[in-house]
């Protein structure tokens, strides 16, 4: 734990100490920013727009990596669906969300729909390329197993491939957790919709960069929470795991 | 041939299907297919592609391989130690949530408003998913195999080179193969602060300028830059993890 | 009934062309147990493979009650002799064993007692919550060897199923399968190195000569179909069969064929 | 869309850009000159035209908020949109205007002239703050083709000029209060120097709307009018409902300079805007038609 | 010197807590070939993995040459049971058998050579440039052997080394071993399950006891240094001694010591 926080301590104080010794002109010291920090967090719309942007956050992340699974296992389970898709996925994964604004404000104006879209379009991919990864890395000796005693398509998937890509599949959901947050504020940002991004648009073109690294520094945190979050449900369910239980053990 | 069937099926009925349902589109945002393509042709002519593709892979390139290296090198580093995993991960996973567009003002601060902060935003994004493969790649190097490397003597760098790095390399090529979208994406965001050119620059430009059929030709754009790396990419992965599908397909084949 | 005919493999690559069979031509009654020896590399687990429809031959086929086998035929159960490999590293041990029945839609309370019952017979009980990769290596093959059993299957392929146990268990665990043959009227195609075991085991021993694979020689075991690990062993006539094997596979070897090691000679 | 709530009133949403310049609707809102006329005002704050045009062209938004080169672009491009009412205008007054070229304490910069061939950071590239400081610097003389433009958000020109990033930063308020707090100095009033009382923004509406809705129009107009008005004759309360919706620091925001809110919008100066913009070929060779786009 | 002290061992998890190793103590001098038996799951892997360095012991402790050992120590080869874990997917067979003798610091001539000499005397000519996934398992186990016997170790732990190779192979690996262990005066641990093994490698056979281990007996194998497959394996001296392991296993299960199996029988 200790160590744990030794990490971030280090970091703040890094930044206490840059500006103070002149180093980067406009980066406002620690203390600054976490004063700026309380302040905030003495308001309720500042609790709104986190609020806010946790559910677009949490709504846009489950819908991408429900869909995100379950197209990586399908495609994953079927070489030829593989084979066939394989160019589409690849043409449509570099498209930026903010490209898709326009169409997002069109579709959906500053309602939480915008939002979702350029979240759940940016995270999906993510969880989609590590399922398929996480599906190839099936041993093919298990699989035999599996083939020999006539698996169901469904158990197969369900007993064989999905255990086998699970732990790929936490690497996905945590790179898609900060994805989809990133979005989730980028969107708000831009596109003004309720939520931490468009107090922080607030905030930038106010000049106020004491409150904007603040609101910088809790999409932050958000992140190292969801982190905390993560690694536990990965000892809860990778127990079994070569990574897990090596570090169990002792 | 067949394989050239397979990558240009999929694609081409989807445009099939964009180009028909769209024929008759009056949105102003979302114009028919056929008006797209007309832009494409005129709008990426030669000249523009040199003078505003060209820089734009170069920063790509760039930033792809810096991240690569750092997230490679970081991820042995922290998923090997335990305890550099426990001080390093918060203040990563803090730089992790922080999104892009609000980091590149920072960046600013740091790197001034060149190619080089171009660069650092584009490392700055797609380092994460070779950072997080990295490290549950090489967690989960096979305990009989690490056993092995000890008992022989196999340690410093002869294990990183012969162990680590060859055991985590299927998720590590995951994880590359990830960061190449994102390598794009971030380009694009890259050039949307203190730019004069690139491909970002100039999807933007059209955006703003309400230039929408020759915006949506930049996207197709990119979709096509995302889709010849992929395949180069598919190609270094053939080479380096032959042993891998070599394993995965013994069985199969 | 079981047949191979004509069978061959190559494994190809970029670097290296196998040739693991060349021809082979056997069969295997319904019902029948058939041990099946040959020099290490010679091809056996490829033909075990062929056999279970989870490898493509190259030429020839494989039939299975006169239908040419594509997939893993029905009632099959496989002990591979990557044991430690084809358990679930996600799954305790009773699980593992109790997927596969599962999958053949056994009710829940026999399958509860199947997979009690074969962790019995293999000596396991009490591993029924762990892990396999909590397990010592012979221990994992048993739970491999349990699942089979516990499958209940109609044809049964083992490859070098009892290589990790011990003597003891080792001897247990042959009983084990002469009984389920017996019970069930399985057909067993079983993969030894153990020539005394494939002679105890089986009641036909099939040599398969070094590479280039074909059928060196068949042997039916000359044995009464009730044996036991004492007198069996000792019977004259076990020793004299166990003598031919061992003669049949130096020559396999290519070697004049000298004295079996001993205890024979003794 | 412009639904009617109970009471008979139109639901109405704004695209805005949370900035100084938009005070007069906050303060219309406050004071209720939008709720007399039967309007109810939702404030949706986007980061510039990419998010609020789209938004006013397909329905999410009944008005929006731009400057007026992005409309002429529009205009160019047959974007179905139309002013309704004016949004912001310069003061007119060099020394006193709510944006300016400024350059870093002890800069050799002085003049107009002196920023030819130099580095200028501006909001957005191709649009309002090039065309103008292009003007500038030809009108004092100097040779504008050499200007490099960079594109920084606002709100990092201050530390962008510090570390001599750029040699000069066409800044507005509350940036600009944050440079001359620095010691920075303003070179250049590129708003006065483009035209007399330049309108710089305005308010518009899709050309649907306003032919479905015309009532709906007029009284947005006509409260967005009397908003204008009130805005410019009540500085102090201005300042005040800046900290409503910015997060403006209290001492920069009582001394920021704030810009003319005239009701009527200056023809001239857009016409100037069009020509500047022609000039520098930000209309890929079109020419605006200022009927169609102005009321 | 190798020294084995009150060893315990117990593994810890949610679910279950097995003492593999109850209270371990002997030692194996300098240049000796020591064979370990025990029945399946008695903890040999356990103790070998803890005097390898590669396992913390929960108590006691292992030294060699009166060091106590916190990782592996120098000069040592392990032949793990798990071989085809223990070989780099990635590399092919030349490379998996060259890696350690090029941490070793051998000059490159010195590697061919030895890498050669130790593949071809596993009958594993002409596979160098396979991988280790081409070959068949006793193929994967004599590289994994081959790995141990070029690295020229002074320390030499061999867990279950033959269990997947065929009879006649494994009287020749036997005989490699001894003519290594001979040649260069290595100190060998060997673990087998296979009693006339045990008898025929070793100059003294440590028999363990089923859970909770503790060792059973040991025996000082009384057979001239110089031994074959065919006379020694012929000799009484030979049979009585297998007699005398088996009986002592049989009591570490627990049974009453009957008879061994056949064919000591007759
Ligand atoms: N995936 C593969 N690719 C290439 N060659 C292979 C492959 N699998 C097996 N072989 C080769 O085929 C031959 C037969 O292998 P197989 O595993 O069938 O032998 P085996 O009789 O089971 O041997 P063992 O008793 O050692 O297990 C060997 O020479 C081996 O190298
Ligand atoms: N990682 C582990 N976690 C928990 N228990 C373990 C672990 N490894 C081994 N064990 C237990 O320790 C005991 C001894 O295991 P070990 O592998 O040492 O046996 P062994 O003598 O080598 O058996 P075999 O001859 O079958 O290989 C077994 O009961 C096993 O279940
Ligand atoms: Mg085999
Ligand atoms: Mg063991």
């Amino acid at each position: 734990m200790i160590l744990r926080l030794s990490g971030l301590a280090g970091l703040l104080l890094l930044v206490e100490a840059l500006p103070r010794l002149g180093l980067v002109a406009d980066l406002p010291p620690t203390s600054r920013i976490l004063t700026a920090l309380a302040d905030e967090a003495g308001t309720t719309a500042f609790w709104a727009a986190v609020g806010d942007t946790l559910t677009a956050w949490a709504l846009g992340l489950v819908i991408a990596v429900a869909a995100g699974v379950t197209g990586g296992l399908v495609i994953g389970a079927v070489p030829a669906l593989r084979a066939w898709t394989a160019s589409t996925v690849e043409f449509l994964r570099p498209i930026p969300s903010v490209a898709l604004i326009p169409l997002a404000v069109l579709l959906y104006g500053t309602s939480l729909g915008s939002t979702l879209l350029l979240v759940v379009y940016a995270a999906f991919w993510q969880v989609l390329v590590q399922v398929l990864y996480g599906v190839a890395d099936v041993d093919p000796v298990a699989d035999e197993t599996a083939r020999s005693f006539r698996f169901s398509p469904w158990a197969r998937l369900r007993h064989v491939l999905w255990p086998t890509a699970l732990p790929y599949v936490f690497t996905g959901i945590r790179l898609a957790a900060a994805v989809a947050l990133v979005l989730a504020v980028t969107a708000e940002l831009v596109i003004g919709a309720p939520g931490l991004g468009s107090v922080i648009a607030v905030a930038q073109s106010s000049g106020a960069l004491p409150t904007m690294y603040a609101l910088i520094v809790v999409t932050g945190l958000l992140g190292v929470a969801i982190n905390i979050g993560a690694r536990y449900a990965e000892r809860r369910f990778l127990s079994w795991h070569q990574s897990v239980r090596a570090e169990m053990a002792l | 041939m067949r394989r050239a069937l397979r990558l240009l099926a999929l694609p081409a009925l989807l445009f099939t299907v964009w180009y028909a349902a769209s024929l008759g589109s009056e949105n102003f945002y979302a114009p028919p297919l056929r008006t797209i393509l007309a832009a494409f042709a005129d709008t990426w002519t030669p000249e523009r592609l040199r003078a505003d593709v060209l820089p734009s892979l170069g920063r790509l390139t760039a930033g792809y391989a810096l991240a690569a290296v750092l997230g490679v090198a970081l991820g042995v580093a922290v998923g090997a130690n335990r305890r550099l995993r426990a001080a390093a991960e918060p203040v990563l996973e803090f730089f992790r949530a922080v999104p892009p567009p609000v980091l590149v003002p920072v960046i600013m601060l740091f790197a001034g408003i060149g190619d080089g902060m171009k660069i650092i935003v584009i490392v700055s994004g797609c380092v994460w998913p070779v950072l997080l493969n990295t490290v549950e790649g090489v967690r989960a190097v096979d305990g009989v195999l690490s056993d092995t490397s000890r008992a022989y003597g196999v340690t410093g760098v002869a294990r990183l080179r012969h162990l680590l790095l060859p055991a985590a390399s299927p998720q590590i090529v995951a994880g590359l193969r990830q960061a190449l979208s994102i390598a794009i994406i971030l380009m694009v965001i890259s050039e949307m602060v203190a730019a004069s050119n690139g491909l970002g620059f100039t999807i933007v430009q059209f955006q703003r300028s309400f230039a929408i059929p020759e915006m949506w030709s930049g996207i197709i754009l990119l979709g096509l830059l995302g889709f010849v790396l992929s395949e180069l990419f598919r190609l270094a992965e053939r080479f380096l993890l032959a042993w891998y599908h070599g394993l995965r397909d013994a069985s199969r084949s | 009934m079981l047949e191979v005919q004509d069978l061959r493999k190559v494994y190809r690559s970029d670097r290296r062309e196998v040739e693991a069979l060349r021809d082979l031509t056997f069969t295997v009654d319904a019902g029948e147990l058939v041990c099946l020896v040959g020099p290490s590399g010679c091809g056996k687990t490829t033909l075990l493979r062929c056999i279970a429809g989870l490898l493509d031959p190259t030429g020839g086929a494989v039939r299975v009650d006169g239908r040419e086998v594509a997939g893993p035929p029905p009632g099959m159960a496989v002990v591979f002799q990557e044991y430690g490999r084809s358990l679930f590293p996600w799954m305790t041990v009773r699980d593992n064993v109790e997927l596969p029945l599962k999958q053949k839609k056994i009710p829940k309370a026999r399958r509860a007692t199947l997979v009690a019952d074969s962790l019995a017979a293999v000596g396991l009980d009490g591993t029924q919550t762990a892990y396999p990769w909590q397990l010592s290596g012979g221990m994992q093959q048993r739970v491999a060897i349990a699942r089979a059993v516990a499958y209940e299957p109609s044809i049964l392929l083992m490859d070098e199923p009892f290589a990790a146990v011990d003597a003891q268990t080792r001897a247990d665990l042959e009983d084990l399968v002469r009984e389920l043959w017996q019970r069930l009227g399985v057909t067993i195609l079983f993969v030894t190195h153990d020539i005394d075991e494939a002679v105890y085991l089986g009641q036909r021993v099939i040599m398969l000569s070094a590479s280039p694979t074909v059928v060196q020689d068949q042997l039916t075991v000359d044995l009464p179909a009730a044996r036991d690990q004492l007198h069996t062993r000792a019977d004259p006539r076990f020793t004299a069969q166990r003598t031919r094997v061992y003669e049949q596979i130096q020559a396999a070897k290519g070697r004049t064929a000298a004295q079996p090691p001993a205890p024979l000679g003794s | 869309d412009a639904g009617k709530d109970s009471g008979g009133a139109d639901k109405v949403k704004v695209g805005v850009i949370p900035i100084v310049d938009v005070a007069p609707i906050y303060l219309g809102q406050q004071k209720g000159f939008f709720s007399a006329r039967r309007i109810e005002l939702t404030m949706e704050s986007g980061q510039g035209g990419a998010a609020i045009v789209p938004g006013v062209v397909s329905g999410q938004f009944q008005f929006g908020f731009s400057n007026l080169t992005s409309l002429l672009i529009a205009q160019t491009r047959n974007v179905p949109i139309k002013v309704v009412a004016n949004g912001v205008a310069s003061t007119g007054q060099a020394g006193k205007d709510f944006g300016g070229v400024a350059v870093r304490k002890g800069s050799p910069i002085t003049k107009p002239a002196d920023l030819a061939g130099k580095k200028i950071a501006v909001n957005t590239l191709k649009n309002i703050g090039d065309t103008t400081v292009r003007e500038s610097v030809r009108k004092a003389g100097g040779d504008p083709a050499g200007i490099t433009f960079v594109e920084i958000p606002f709100a990092n020109m201050p530390a962008a000029l510090e570390a001599g990033q750029v040699d000069a930063a066409w800044v507005v308020e509350p940036s600009l209060s944050a440079v001359t707090a620095a010691g920075g100095r303003v070179v250049a009033w590129n708003y006065v120097d483009a035209a007399p009382a330049l309108t710089v923004a305005a308010y518009f509406a899709s050309t649907k709307l306003i032919a479905d809705d015309a009532d709906l129009v007029e009284r947005f107009t006509a409260a967005m009018n009397e908003s204008l008005t009130y805005a410019d004759a009540h500085p102090d309360e201005v300042r005040a409902v800046l900290g409503s919706y910015t997060k403006i620091d209290p001492k920069v925001r009582a001394a920021l300079t704030l810009p003319k809110w005239p009701t009527t919008i200056n023809r001239s100066s857009v016409e100037t805007l069009a020509k500047l913009g022609a000039q520098d070929g930000i209309f890929a060779g079109a020419t605006p038609d200022l009927t169609k786009i102005l009321p």
